[in-house]
């Protein structure tokens, strides 16, 4: 095939610029990495593998700060997925990843293949897929149409390719703020269980072994994917959109039936096993001869193909879905072929590894590429970003102190917010259920699932804190994993280990870096306070639109193991006369919050110091007091403060509650951070108390279905079927408008 | 009044799962061999005033009925009347 | 009693099925590929959930193809029970072992929730556990369960008492509320419902446990 | 080789939930107060021999491609060649 510009031309005209390679690293890897002029396909294969999203550049220094290691920790970043012990030879596999971009601009494929991208991380463990959770951010949708339409397509998508699947949905959230209008943030979550002797590893090594290929055949789909998610995402792009990865999960579910048979059956045929995601075939190649300190040579007339006159270029970094690399042992190529016949899947030897560390492509008779493997990987030029504290931060505004008239109002209003408001139109879309495993549904603190075949169960959420991230990095860090955790231990479970989707603006801007900076500083913190590595993760830049960046908005993924899930802790009052108790205080700072959104229609103020060690230790007594059976019911303070989830709780039951909580009104709709409400059989009360020394008692479970609560200067006292109604009827009744 | 009918497409490069399966079993589980291509696409019939026909089908399409990141469109009058 | 569990490419309840029938009822039970072509030696069939070949282009409508097909009427057509739940419903209606088809829902949105079932015939070899109009909690998760039957067959179908189970509130539109119907011999029972997900109190219902012992107990006595 | 196009819609006793929406969304969100009617229905361009036409595609179609339970089709021949 003829190169579409000479070398020459190329350091000329310098194409590479509108792929986001720059000169200084052009000129790197022409002078120091090849001592020559890289021809157009090395040019592209460099500008799609130094993108920050197959390389890390920009923020691998500062991912160094996360604890990885721990007890439990058998594979940690670095990997298709972690892989955190559970005992008896099992193991859960995790990891989340951002689709944000794909999923701005067309919402339906965007969001399936994104659940499909991250199914693949996981089976290519060798684990079985056994979870699916979503973070979503959208726009506000009140006054946007267009917002309504990406929410139902986005929805859609994750829908119909779990469902069609069949991994059942979790959990997820889902939150509005206009800073997502111009840019909508689409992060999956998968978790995984495995046998731990099957644990796989993406790498290809020994000479002489093959390369075979996988799964979906290679059409132009997402050609510069990588590059594109790593562009500040402006109107300009709108015309490049033709590129749109569709998903097809049937044939990903017979992929997934295949490779684990092979796995789990015949696992001495083969060397590492890769999923194809961002930068397809040169990145999954190129990744698993680095991990194995091997040479590659692949020959792209093998590569099974959609479409005619594909160049060398459009074949390595088409984007294409559903598709797997596998290193296989010499002599086991028509064993492994076999398996994938009769899945009536695609299946090729497309290379061979070979014993010069080179990564070598031949295209129509000629090679089109020759490089050193460690070119396109290891050896990036690592760019950690100028950083300079954003100018808001500098002078945080003074503290806000919210006048509540009416509580009563003020709690309904909050409540149909779309944020806290009740997300079944989302959940109900989602198949909780299938595989007969699910012991808690979306809609309570974590998902939990059991472990067939066991007494263990696990469980999981994913949760994002970006307003608090936005007013001061540091401590929003902190706090997003305080949620997360306070979730795993509201449902019983004893946290084990986290996976994170880190979602920003342009990293260019020393602002925005700062933030990344910061707030994985506090991310890192509370993950070694409360003892929860980080088992895997990934990385999303340039969440812009015109300019405009989102809130810094790091997502983390928890899960956490309940050794005998009849242990599970429920969210909603189990009986009539139980006492009430605040686990954790309430607070006068409502930088942040819900309610100064609502009532200000902006955020702002500074945040107090968490207390970390405090704050485990807490949850800690809490656990133990779930796990010997004292606790009825639990669930966690977050966005609504305790009018919220007291409100809740009751949902759905016919129990109201009758509260005495001191201090001003206003602190019931305040936001503390790993604050509980829990319920306690009156009898247990004493050694609960005990247990949990801090824990206060707030009242009892009624069964009039009002929620009552006095306070030193009123009292609130609702109808529980009016809020319900409220907080039922507004996402539905925001999807329904015409307006 | 006219009735107009739009047809809707998957742009020629966009993967196509169903009609790919749909292929697969026309040759496989039907045994017609003879069959070598298949396209699977959509079609809107719409009523509506002859009177600036061409603008309000251009805007209902592109607005509603295509997904111009992967669909492409063409419509036809498909009878005119009073 | 020893039950055929089959397994389509896209079946992703199979396990469900046969873990409700091995684990919780402790009957014999094994999956049986599509690509068999014999059913010698089981008593009862069940086509599980799922989305056989990605649903593309009506749910069911290829798995209609499959090698197994012609063993699953010649089940039907000897008496044996088969029992076809979501997509192993569409299919038997796809394969002409059930009337009328099922369209997607009137929402045109994908439902998985907890419906709550009228028992609407308990006279069949699937329900003579249950007493007629009790109430079921049985989760549903389907977008395509919209059952369609014109008038004639629908007038037909309520004359012979084919119609099994109701919905107490309609999720998808099915005309008459139609949730299950079975053939007029009694012996092929289709339902967008999944009772094998009713079965542990601890998931949340085990409503469905009747319909199982309901089979099993059957096939005892004849 | 013939290019065949075939295509399926619910027969008119069947409810479709999916045109009365479009015309909704067309009438009330777009503001196209004008358009009246709005049918939904699903094209299947096959390339196939000439020869045996019409009895191929009455297979395909009746067998696959069309529930004849709630749907109904018509075909075309969009264009022959050698
Ligand atoms: N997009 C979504 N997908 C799945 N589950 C969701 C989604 N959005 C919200 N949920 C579920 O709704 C419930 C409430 O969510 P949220 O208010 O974020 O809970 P919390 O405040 O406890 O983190 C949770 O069970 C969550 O898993
Ligand atoms: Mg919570």
């Amino acid at each position: 095939m003829k190169q579409a510009m000479t070398p020459e031309e190329i350091k000329e005209r310098k194409p590479y610029l509108d792929w986001s390679l720059s000169e200084k690293e052009y000129d790197y890897i022409s002078q120091k990495l090849l001592h020559r002029l890289p021809n157009y396909t090395e040019v592209g294969l460099f500008s799609a593998m130094w993108s920050e999203h197959c390389s890390y550049k920009k923020s691998k220094p500062v991912l160094r700060l996360f604890p990885t290691k721990g007890e439990r920790v058998i594979q940690g970043p670095g990997e298709g997925a972690g892989v955190v012990d559970i005992d008896d030879g099992q193991a859960v596999v995790f990891k989340a990843e951002s689709h944000n971009h794909p999923t701005t601009v067309e919402p339906y494929q965007g969001a399936a293949t994104g659940v499909g991208g991250i199914l693949r991380d996981v089976f290519s463990m060798g684990a079985r897929p056994v979870a699916i959770l979503d973070s979503e951010h959208f726009g506000e949708i009140k006054a946007d149409p267009v917002m309504r339409y990406k929410l139902a397509e986005t929805v859609k998508g994750v829908g119909d390719y779990g469902n069609c699947m069949g991994i059942p949905n979790l959990g997820g959230e889902t939150f509005f703020d206009a800073c997502y209008q111009g840019n909508i943030l689409l992060n999956a979550m998968c978790v995984g269980l495995m046998e731990t002797k099957y644990l796989e590893q993406g790498n290809a090594s020994g000479v002489g072994n093959s390369v075979m290929y996988v799964g979906a055949d290679t059409g132009r789909d997402g050609i510069h994917g990588a590059t594109f998610a790593s562009a500040d995402f402006s109107k300009e792009h709108e015309t490049q959109r033709s590129a749109v990865q569709v998903g097809d999960p049937f044939m990903e579910k017979l992929l997934l039936e295949a490779c684990l048979e092979l796995i789990q059956n015949h696992r001495e045929w083969i060397v590492g096993i890769q999923d194809m995601g961002a930068a397809g075939l040169v990145s999954s190649t190129a990744e698993m001869a680095t991990e194995g300190g091997a040479g590659m040579e692949l020959n792209l007339d093998l590569v099974p193909q959609r479409e005619g006159g594909m160049s060398a270029y459009e074949i390595m970094l088409s984007e294409s879905q559903e598709r797997m690399v596998i290193c296989v042992k010499a002599g086991h190529e028509a064993d492994v072929k076999e398996i994938f016949d009769r899945y009536q899947l695609h299946c090729a030897v497309i290379g061979k590894i070979i014993d010069q560390p080179r990564y070598i492509l031949h295209h129509d008779g000629q090679v089109v590429c020759d490089l050193p493997v460690t070119s396109l990987t290891s050896d990036v030029l690592e760019q950690p970003g100028e950083e300079k504290k954003p100018a808001r931060l500098n002078q945080p505004a003074a503290k806000w102190e919210p006048v509540v008239k009416d509580a009563g109002a003020i709690l309904r209003q909050l409540l149909a917010q779309p944020t806290l408001a009740d997300k079944t139109y989302i959940t109900r879309q989602y198949d909780s259920q299938v595989r007969t495993n699910t012991l808690v549904k979306p809609g309570s603190d974590s998902g939990v699932l059991r472990v067939r075949g066991s007494h263990k169960a696990i469980a999981m959420c994913a949760d994002t804190a970006s307003r608090y991230v936005y007013l001061d990095p540091e401590i929003g860090g902190q706090r997003s994993v305080v949620e997360a955790a306070a979730n795993i231990v509201a449902s019983g479970a004893t946290p084990l280990a986290i996976t994170d989707c880190l979602n920003y603006g342009d990293p260019n801007d020393p602002e925005i870096y700062w933030e990344l900076h910061h707030s994985v500083m506090g991310i890192a913190k509370a993950c070694e306070v409360l003892a929860t590595p980080v088992v895997s993760g990934n990385v999303s830049l340039y969440n812009e639109n015109d300019g405009q960046a989102i809130y810094p908005s790091p997502m983390i993924g928890m899960v956490g193991l309940i050794k005998n899930y009849d242990h599970t802790i429920p969210m909603k009052p189990q009986n009539l006369g139980d006492y009430v108790y605040l686990v954790g205080d309430l607070t006068d700072n409502f930088a942040g919050s819900e309610l100064q959104k609502l009532l200000t229609g902006k955020i702002s103020g500074a945040l107090d110091q968490l207390d970390l060690a405090k704050l485990h230790r807490t949850m800690e007594q809490l656990l133990k007091a779930e796990q010997t059976g004292l606790v009825a019911s639990c669930h966690d303070l977050s966005e609504g403060g305790l009018a919220t989830a007291a409100s809740e709780m009751l949902f759905g039951t016919g129990f109201g509650l009758k509260l005495q909580v001191p201090g001003p009104i206003s602190q019931l709709f305040s936001e503390p951070a790993g604050s509980f409400l829990v319920t306690v059989a009156k009898e247990k009360a004493a050694s609960f108390t005990k247990q949990v020394p801090q824990a206060r008692l707030l009242g009892e479970v009624t069964n009039s279905h009002r929620l009552e609560i006095t306070t030193d200067d009123q009292v609130l006292n609702q109808n529980m079927n009016d809020l319900e109604k409220i907080w039922k009827e507004a996402i539905p009744c925001l999807m329904k408008s015409k307006a | 009044m006219s009735r107009v009918r739009i047809y809707v497409t998957y742009k020629p490069s966009v993967f196509d799962p169903q009609g790919a399966t749909i292929l697969d079993t026309i040759q496989t589980a039907l045994g017609h061999q003879e069959v070598s291509q298949v396209t699977v696409g959509k079609f809107f019939d719409l009523t509506l005033p002859a009177a600036n026909l061409d603008a309000s089908v251009k805007e209902i399409a592109e607005k509603l009925l295509v997904n111009v990141n992967m669909e492409t469109y063409r419509y036809e009058v498909l009878e005119e009347a009073e | 009693m020893k039950f055929a569990v089959i397994v389509f490419p896209g079946s992703n309840c199979d396990i469900d099925m046969y873990e409700a029938l091995h684990t919780v009822l402790g009957v014999e039970v094994d999956y049986v590929s599509y690509r068999a072509e014999s059913l010698a030696g089981y008593d009862a069939v069940m086509l599980p959930g799922g989305f056989s070949y990605g649903d593309y282009l009506r749910a069911g409508a290829i798995a209609r193809f499959a090698p197994i097909i012609p063993a699953v009427k010649k089940m039907a057509a000897a008496g044996k029970l088969v029992l076809g739940v979501c997509n192993g419903f569409q299919i038997l209606t796809e394969i002409g072992l059930l009337p009328g088809a099922l369209k997607q829902n009137e929402s045109q949105q994908f439902v998985a929730e907890t419906s709550t079932l009228l028992v609407a015939n308990d006279q069949t070899p699937f329900t003579h556990k249950y007493q007629v109009n009790q109430r079921l909690a049985i989760p549903i998760a389907h977008g395509e369960g919209c059952y369609y039957a014109d008038q004639t067959l629908l007038d037909e179908l309520e004359r012979k008492q084919q119609i099994v189970f109701r919905y107490v509130n309609n999720p998808n539109g099915s005309v008459n509320d139609i949730a299950g119907i079975c053939n007029e011999e009694g012996n092929v029972l289709g339902m967008m419902p999944h009772p094998e997900r009713a079965v542990e109190a601890i998931l949340g219902s085990a409503d469905g446990l009747g319909l199982f012992q309901s089979m099993v107990e059957k096939q005892v006595q004849a």
